[in-house]
């Protein structure tokens, strides 16, 4: 399929530029997942069994209290149809269900059904599914959640004003590779019902697709795939004010500036296999720098100690306070973030020589890159394109290169190039951080006889800049992740040849490999599509389209007489669902 | 007196005018797309272009202008990125689609933290300043002055983001005296309010209270020569008496003017002040406003902070006018 | 007759013949002191490169991230206080690991060449539009004056910092990289825009006066032309009040150019720069202030010297303050 | 006054005796002290009045301070002896001479503008002085002390509440007066007190004064430069200069027979309105000199053709801007004014300050354009000159004027301030300039060798000089002085006249004298025109005007010169 429209890994690298620099706090203490070399993912799908409630009790957890979340941006939306960002994702949680969910026992993660009493049932080589939901779900004003308020959700994903959103509900009803052409076959809610969508009673859904979707448990995990009452809808204002099913609802929010959450009486634990109820309130507060937010939870001072932060990372401005002083070393959480993995792109349209990029490869000082922007605890060296955190993933590393560069060797395949690059343009946000970066690439580029001319661009401006078709710029770097744990989103769109530069940056053509792509898509069965992907993966590699630099890793803090804190394996930030205060 | 403020107010209206019309063109005529960056990296071509549309940059910039005052005044209805109208009552300065609410009320939100800073600053300001103006004025050409007038000159050559953080560094984090700077609303809490600003309020004020000074010491030691001050002491009366009475007195205009100008200063400044001390005002809005290419936001603080800087001079001038007889009551 | 005596203490001010300045400066003790210190920055600046070669190292190399065991992992110095050794006198920048004293001495020269352009094109136009408007008046100052006014409302540091990104645009093309120079054209450019109102103010107050003294009347009515009364009339009398603007001007910019780089629109790496140190330095103080006192200590040596120096200037012009 | 009460004073022991009294200043920046007064010694007895005379610098304004010791104790050193009703002043403690300040010993200074605070109502002023020597009173007694003071003063109780600045110059200096009156102390220390006035007004404030010493008995230190005041008011005369005592005696006698060579120049150069016009005045180098500078005989009526005409000449100012609509009505500076000057002649323009005799010269001399009226100057319209004509004007109508400091170029020396006439209107190259240059030097009495020094390198007087030799530098046919004389010490005053009339003698150059001393004018003036609020009150000879004055106005005049 050709995709016209970006896929998450553009956002995330968005939301990236707006949480400040890359986080920090070594492996030494980051929790699990980040040194473990295979997906934290439970491969296995989630029984009806797994999927019913109440959720595994987090030891040591007791109820009350009221927990702080500092955040110095607002999230962008609430409603959960515009919802497209991992830590939104992760907040939502709260107060909104989906069809499915990761349920998470210590670090591991498991899809099962949420309001759907499974993962999902398909036949016909997966153009059919059906979810049922459960007994007792219900809305904050105690009426029960009905498979029409689950399909008029979806159908709002078409609507206008919903571009905001993932693509693939519309893609994938309609068989439209093409998003505008989706919306153009169904216009949302307004027009009408949507045919592809059956609900024969009140609690059973049956999805039409044209053509087989393996992923549609995964999808059906996303905050658009959660249920909209039709009575409740208010448009914009939903964006502010949205419907609560989850365990607390919204009480009060002023944009930008705080929402309090506060238990949802309608919630019954006993339907809910993911998530907890352990605190009486939650109080976001926006607005405060990140340097201030984290230093308050490390002082304890004005409600820092039940603190935590919604996606704020550890500022580098305290690295050295959390190594020094154990107490504070202790607050801090870390773990993988999510499925990003950050990498050097490299325009194969300007950098067409496959030898020069593998020059570029081998002197690439992926080390004292990673140093100026705190060293290890920001993330472990990466050599695939997919990130561990994915389905079935297994280590692999095609082009083995010195950590901290080798300038001889590099020169060495320079040498075998058809004609050595004259300047390479380095594109990076203008910011301390990437111009410190920019620095390290020039100077390690330039032992290797590569010149390389850093260009610095205003943050905002960065990703339109680079994914523009007509571009100048040969390198920058770029944090990408997939939608959901499989390898999916991944080759089929960064990498297929025909999709455009503000997907596939790295402007790789290679039209065996979109055969692939278009093969392995056909395929309704998700473990062995993923199989077939990481092959495909290994076939791109060996062409060094871009040059990963690392897995990254989050590092955020939680107060002291915070309990339960962990990065949740899929969403990389801390999950909210599963805190508690220790008294 | 009364066509004197009249006059003056006209004046600083009319400055007012000029400054918005300027940062209107200035903003709005730079390179990069508004209409691209409010949208965000996300959006297609139809989304911009339907931003434009509703931040009416596909009109000619005269046109856009004029609703914008007209939006001051009246208030107006806006698009959101997503085509959602958004109503924003008078004075509206705009809207910010990266904040996806009305520049005024985000400035409105901001605004509390840069007051109590450059409140505070501005008394510490004062004490110090006319403190030791008035000293060294006094002490004139003694070991007192020599100190003093030395101890100012630091303060008006070190920089706030140089003594800000040495601050912090010494009286925070390695002596613990003062609390982290931090904004807490004085209606919630009088004591965390002063206490979080009481470091900002004495590096601020230290820093800027040196012009203050060296302008009073000036100042008072011109007046002190003045024949009516001698007068005074011809009378009878004591050195310090006559100088209290009538040398304050007549110093008191430039010092009133040079207030104003610092309190316009401060507010200016805060970019820097907020950034030092991790503080949310209007200073940090404006420059994240700057760095998100949030034009609407960065137009509107400009209008903000120039409207401070106009409203705190014609203050003065009016207090000047005031406190001078021969203006007050007229020739 | 009593008139006499104030006239001469208050009238136009005389002011000593220009040779004498230096030695009026050098006799106050201050003075002296400062206008060393003022030389000794400028001979560093001058003598960066020599020194730097002396001293073995230059402002550029990561040292601290090709050698081994003088960055921790995370790009903090292994060492104390800021890496300070007999290696590295003033010790290394956190991350990069460069060398801090070379960074310092190379900073100099880059504030020092915006400063002295900036200050220079400020006072020029000063001059130009001040001794015009006053002298001619009418109209023109009334435009004049309502101008500095929107001037100076405006909040010239939020503008430079909203402003000098898109200069720097408009002014690079995206392949090429863009040339230090370029950078520091942009400053003084911006910095220009606005530094000349002051000047330009105070000198049409003079001018306004001086147009009314019986000297310049004697002159219009001779039929001296307007050149004739500007240039030999007028602008000799107003040279004091330059000298002193130019030097008290210099200190300014540099401190603005710090602010800039402070905020991170002024110069980019790898130019060294001491309001990006500093910034460097807000980055990491909390556990080790060394790398932001070097530069912050510098500025402030610099800034109080440059002031002190004006001072003993204007003293030594303007014979009311030599008290 | 009359003598017989001073000889009466004499008998009582002196409320003041000052004995060989030293004031010094320490220079600037630890400078070469400088001594301001000398060893001097005086007595003065209860109501009597002594005028103490000088020349600026002479020191005798620092001798009014020293007696109330109101200098900088840092910068200044007082040492001697001062006894006011035999209590010692010099050395005495702060507190002590508070005391004595403002009760026993008050002070009248020269400017009532700046000498009284502009932020405070004059009531409160003057309560404050009488509250500060009695702790005792309350507010409402020292206010109507106040009310009583200023009513004796002339000025009606009912202005108590308003400001200096709404006062006239006159009012002023009677509120100064009775501010120093308040708590009527033995010694008053007046410091110039009319100086600043115009003639008539003078009169008035001295009579006044006059009045308050006889009531009160209070003994007058009369500080002035200007032997005439002293001479209608003092018993005694003291002369000061460079600090020091010159000569003092009975002031009759003083101005009868004046012993020493100074005192003569100083007696003789103040002028009077019954010196022989056109003579030469005594200088102190030059103590009585027997030359008349010989006149051009008077052309009996119109002469053939008049060199500079102006008819029915008005100056209106715009009034000042309040909103931008209305406007106060303009001011009439100059409202139709008729003159002529004939080549040759000297045209004397007399006024008080604000009777537009100033503007009226500086329309004839191009620099102000008049807003009516018509302007001929040797038969041509001049009104709005051409090119050629203003040319022509520009070099034949030159300008000498009243501030000798702000009429030359501080930054200028000499030659180049003598060059720009010469290179405008003369063809002579540099060299010949130069030289020019030194010969106008030459004849306004300077040597050639000050061509390259700098105006704040010379006196008064000489500035004076140099000011005239610019004048003559295109060699014009009319010279238009303002004031030339009136900011210069009367020693120099006399030099200067001597040199003008001298010129006149030799070149034969019309003069267009601006003045407001009507001696100064009846001694180097052919016809006298004088001016009223801008009108032109009366125009005829010399002789005329002085000896059978036409109007009312003029009459005042001259009453008010003694």
């Amino acid at each position: 399929m050709r995709w016209t429209r970006p896929s998450l890994a553009v956002i995330a690298a968005a939301l990236l530029t707006t949480s400040c620099s890359a986080g920090a706090g070594s492996t030494g203490h980051a929790g699990g997942a980040a040194s473990k070399d295979t997906s934290p993912l439970t491969a296995a799908l989630g029984t009806e069994k797994d999927s019913a409630g109440p959720a595994p009790a987090v030891p040591g957890a007791r109820p009350g209290g009221t927990v702080n979340v500092y955040n110095s941006v607002e999230f962008r939306h609430l409603d959960p149809q515009k919802v497209y960002a991992g830590a939104t994702y992760n907040a939502s949680l709260l107060w909104g269900r989906q069809l499915t969910q990761y349920q998470v026992v210590d670090g591991k993660a498991k899809l099962v059904g949420d309001l759907a009493t499974d993962t999902g049932t398909s036949t016909d080589e997966g153009r059919t599914w059906t979810y049922r939901l459960k007994e007792g779900v219900a809305w904050e004003d105690g009426k029960p959640i009905t498979s029409e308020d689950v399909k008029y959700g979806i159908e709002r994903t078409f609507g206008k004003g919903y571009e905001v959103g993932p693509p693939y509900w519309p893609q994938w009803l309609t068989g439209e590779p093409n998003y505008e052409a989706a919306r153009a076959k169904y216009a949302g809610p307004q027009a009408g019902g949507l045919a592809a969508i059956e609900t024969p009673d009140a609690r059973t859904l049956v999805f039409h697709f044209p053509q087989p979707q393996a992923d549609v448990p995964y999808m059906a995990a996303q905050s658009s795939s959660s249920p909209v009452r039709r009575d409740k809808d208010t448009g914009t204002e939903y964006d502010r004010l949205p419907f609560a099913t989850g365990p607390y609802r919204i009480v009060e929010h002023v944009q930008n500036t705080r929402m309090v959450l506060e238990r949802n009486p309608a919630w019954k634990a006993e339907t809910d296999p993911i998530r907890n109820q352990y605190p009486d309130r939650f109080v976001f507060t926006y607005g405060k720098e990140a340097l201030n937010g984290n230093q308050e939870i490390l002082s304890g001072r004005d409600g820092g100690a039940n603190a935590t932060t919604a996606s704020d990372e550890l500022s580098p401005e305290l690295y050295q306070v959390t190594d020094t002083d154990p107490k504070a070393g202790e607050l801090v959480v870390s773990g993988r973030r999510g499925a990003f993995v950050s990498q050097l792109v490299i325009n194969n349209e300007r950098v067409p020589d496959v030898e020069v990029r593998r020059a570029l490869n081998l002197a690439y000082p992926r080390q004292q890159a990673r140093q100026v922007q705190g060293g290890s605890r920001t993330g472990e060296l990466a050599s695939t394109l997919s990130s561990p955190a994915l389905l079935d993933w297994q280590k692999y590393d095609l082009n083995p290169a010195r950590p901290e560069g080798d300038p001889e060797a590099a020169k060495a395949a320079l040498a075998k190039a058809k004609q050595a690059p004259g300047t390479l343009s380095y594109a990076y946000r203008n910011t301390p951080d990437g111009q410190r970066v920019a620095q390290v690439l020039v100077d390690g580029f330039g032992k290797a006889g590569i010149t390389v001319v850093p260009k610095p661009i205003d943050p905002k401006a960065f990703l339109d800049e680079v994914h523009r078709a007509d571009s100048p710029y040969d390198l920058f770097e770029e944090t990408s992740s997939v939608d959901w744990p499989t390898p999916s989103t991944l080759i089929p769109f960064s990498f297929d040849g025909r999709a455009g530069s503000d997907i596939n940056s790295a402007r790789y053509r290679n039209p065996e490999v979109d055969r692939e792509i278009d093969r392995i898509n056909r395929i309704g069965e998700p473990r062995a599509k993923a199989k077939e992907l990481y092959a495909l993966e290994q076939t791109v590699m060996k062409d060094l389209p871009v040059l990963p630099l690392a897995y990254p890793t989050v590092n955020q803090l939680r107060g002291s007489n915070v309990g339960g804190a962990f990065i949740h394996p899929i969403y990389g930030a801390v999950g909210l669902t599963w805190l508690y205060l220790k008294s | 007196m009364l066509t004197f403020v009249l006059r003056r107010t006209l004046q600083a209206l009319g400055v007012l005018l000029a400054v918005s019309a300027a940062a209107f063109a200035l903003f709005y005529a730079a390179p990069a797309d508004p209409a691209r960056a409010a949208c965000g990296p996300r959006c297609d071509s139809g989304q911009i272009a339907a931003v434009r549309q509703s931040m009416g940059l596909d009109q000619p910039l005269l046109t856009q202008y004029t609703e914008y005052l007209a939006g001051v005044v009246a208030g107006r209805d806006i698009n959101d990125v997503d085509g959602s109208a958004i109503h924003c009552a008078a004075p509206c300065l705009g809207y910010s689609y990266r904040l996806h609410q009305p520049v005024a009320e985000a400035l409105a939100d901001h605004l509390p933290v840069t007051l109590s800073l450059t409140a505070g600053a501005l008394a510490v300001l004062l004490v110090l300043g006319l403190g030791t103006g008035f000293v060294s004025a006094l002490r004139h050409g003694r070991r007192t002055d020599r100190l003093l007038s030395g101890f100012t000159l630091v303060g008006a050559s070190v920089q706030i983001y140089f003594l800000g953080y040495l601050a912090q560094w010494w009286l925070v984090h390695s002596t613990g005296l003062l609390p982290l700077p931090s904004y807490t609303p004085p209606t919630e809490d009088p004591a965390a309010w002063a206490g979080g600003m009481l470091l900002p309020w004495l590096v601020l004020g230290f820093v800027n209270s040196a012009v203050f000074a060296r302008l009073s010491r000036s100042q008072l030691l011109e007046t002190m020569n003045e024949e009516y001050v001698r007068t005074a002491r011809a009378k009878g009366l004591g050195r310090l008496r006559a100088h209290l009475k009538y040398t304050s007195r007549g110093a008191a205009g430039p010092l009133v003017q040079l207030l104003g100008l610092e309190a316009g200063a401060l507010l200016g400044g805060a970019v820097i002040s907020e950034t030092v001390f991790g503080l949310n005002g209007v200073g940090r809005f404006a420059a994240q406003a700057v760095s998100g290419q949030d034009l609407p936001a960065v137009v509107g603080a400009v209008l903000l902070a120039a409207c401070f800087v106009v409203l705190f001079v014609a203050l003065a001038d009016l207090a000047v006018a005031w406190l001078d007889p021969r203006i007050r009551l007229g020739r | 007759m009593a008139a006499l005596d104030t006239v001469a203490v208050t009238g136009p001010v005389p002011g000593p013949a220009e040779p004498s300045l230096l030695r009026r400066v050098v006799h106050d003790r201050v003075g002296a002191a400062a206008l060393a210190v003022v030389l000794l920055f400028l001979l560093l600046a001058l003598a960066a490169p020599l020194i730097a070669a002396l001293y073995g190292k230059n402002p550029v190399e990561h040292y601290g991230q090709n050698t081994p065991g003088l960055l921790s992992d995370g790009g903090v110095p292994m060492l104390p206080n800021g890496g300070i050794s007999g290696e590295f006198w003033f010790g290394l920048e956190p991350g990069l690991g460069r060398d801090v004293l070379t960074q310092l001495l190379y900073g100099i020269r880059t504030s020092l060449l915006i400063a002295f352009a900036a200050a220079g094109v400020t006072t020029a136009l000063g001059v130009l539009a001040g001794v015009a408007v006053g002298y001619l008046g009418g109209i023109a100052d009334r435009l004049f004056g309502f101008l500095a006014n929107v001037l100076l409302a405006f909040p010239t540091l939020l503008l430079l910092l909203a402003i000098s990104p898109v200069i720097q645009s408009r002014l690079v093309d995206p392949n090429a990289a863009e040339p230090d120079w370029m950078q520091f054209l942009v400053l003084v450019l911006v910095f220009s825009a606005f530094g000349w109102i002051p000047l330009a103010l105070s000198l049409r107050a003079t001018v306004r006066s001086l147009r009314e003294r019986d000297f310049v009347q004697s002159a219009r009515a001779q039929g001296a032309s307007r050149f004739h009364v500007v240039v030999r009339e007028l602008l000799p009398n107003v040279r004091s009040q330059l000298l002193v603007h130019a030097t008290m001007a210099v200190p300014a910019f540099v401190a603005s150019e710090a602010a800039l780089s402070f905020l991170g629109v002024g110069v980019t790496e790898p130019v060294p720069d001491w309001g990006r140190m500093i910034s460097r330095g807000s980055e990491v103080f909390r556990s080790d202030p060394t790398y932001l006192v070097f530069p912050g200590v510098a500025l402030l040596l610099f800034v109080l010297a440059f002031n002190l120096l004006g001072d003993a200037v204007r003293d030594a012009l303007d014979p009311r303050r030599a008290r | 006054m009359k003598p017989l009460e001073s000889r009466n004073a004499a008998e009582t022991e002196p409320v003041l005796s000052v004995r060989d009294l030293t004031v010094e200043f320490a220079g600037p920046r630890g400078g070469a002290p400088t001594t301001a007064v000398r060893g001097l010694s005086f007595d003065l007895a209860a109501g009597e009045v002594l005028g103490l005379v000088g020349e600026s610098g002479s020191g005798k304004s620092t001798v009014g301070l020293a007696l109330l010791s109101l200098h900088d104790p840092r910068t200044t050193r007082v040492t001697g002896s001062i006894r006011l009703a035999g209590r010692e002043l010099v050395g005495a403690a702060e507190s002590e001479l508070r005391a004595v300040r403002g009760a026993r010993a008050a002070l009248v200074f020269q400017d009532a503008l700046t000498s009284l605070s502009p932020f405070h109502g004059v009531g409160a002023q003057l309560a404050e002085a009488y509250r500060l020597h009695h702790p005792r009173a309350g507010r409402a007694e020292a206010r109507r002390r106040a009310a009583a003071m200023l009513d004796r003063v002339g000025i009606p109780a009912a202005r108590l509440r308003d400001h200096p600045h709404q006062f006239s110059g006159g009012m002023r200096q009677r509120v100064m007066i009775a501010m120093a009156l308040m708590n009527d102390p033995q010694l008053l220390v007046a410091d110039e007190p009319t100086t600043a006035l115009d003639a008539r007004v003078q009169r008035q404030v001295l009579d006044l004064l006059g009045e308050l010493q006889r009531e009160h008995g209070t003994a007058v230190l009369l500080v002035s430069h200007d032997l005439g005041v002293v001479a209608g008011t003092a018993d005694r005369t003291l002369v000061l200069r460079d600090g020091a005592e010159v000569e003092s005696a009975p002031t009759a006698e003083l101005l009868a027979a004046p012993r020493r060579p100074y005192t003569r120049a100083l007696v003789g150069a103040a002028l009077r309105l019954d010196s022989v016009p056109g003579s030469a005045l005594p200088t102190v180098d030059e103590p009585s000199p027997a030359r008349l500078f010989a006149r051009r005989p008077k052309a009996a009526g119109r002469p053939e053709r008049w060199l500079m005409e102006a008819e029915e000449l008005s100056v209106h100012f715009p009034g000042r801007r309040r909103l931008p609509a209305l406007r106060a009505e303009s001011v009439r500076a100059v409202d139709g004014v008729g003159l002529r000057i004939a080549p040759g002649e000297t045209l004397g323009l007399v006024g008080e300050s604000g009777s537009g005799k100033s503007t009226t010269s500086r329309v004839l001399a191009g620099l102000q354009r008049p807003t009516g009226g018509r302007l001929r100057y040797d038969g041509q319209d001049a009104t709005r000159p051409d090119r050629e004509l203003r040319r022509r004007l520009s070099r034949e109508v030159q300008l000498v004027f009243q501030d000798p400091y702000a009429s030359l170029n501080p930054r200028r020396t000499v030659a180049q301030t003598l060059d720009t006439p010469l290179r405008l209107h003369t063809p002579l190259d540099a060299a010949q300039r130069r030289e020019r240059a030194a010969e106008l030097l030459d004849q306004v009495g300077l040597p050639a060798a000050h061509l390259d020094r700098y105006p704040h390198e010379f006196s008064g007087g000489q500035r004076q000089r140099i000011g005239i030799a610019r004048a003559l530098a295109p060699e014009p046919r009319l010279i238009i002085a303002d004031e030339p004389v009136s900011a210069l010490d009367v020693s120099v005053q006399a030099q200067v006249l001597n040199l003008l009339m001298e010129l006149r003698e030799r070149l034969g150059v019309a003069f267009l004298f601006v003045s407001h001393d009507l001696a100064v004018v009846r001694h180097f003036c052919d016809r006298v025109a004088v001016m009223h609020r801008g009108r032109l009150v009366e125009l005829t000879d010399r002789e005329q005007l002085f000896e059978a004055p036409h109007t009312e106005y003029t009459r005042e005049l001259l009453a008010a010169r003694h």
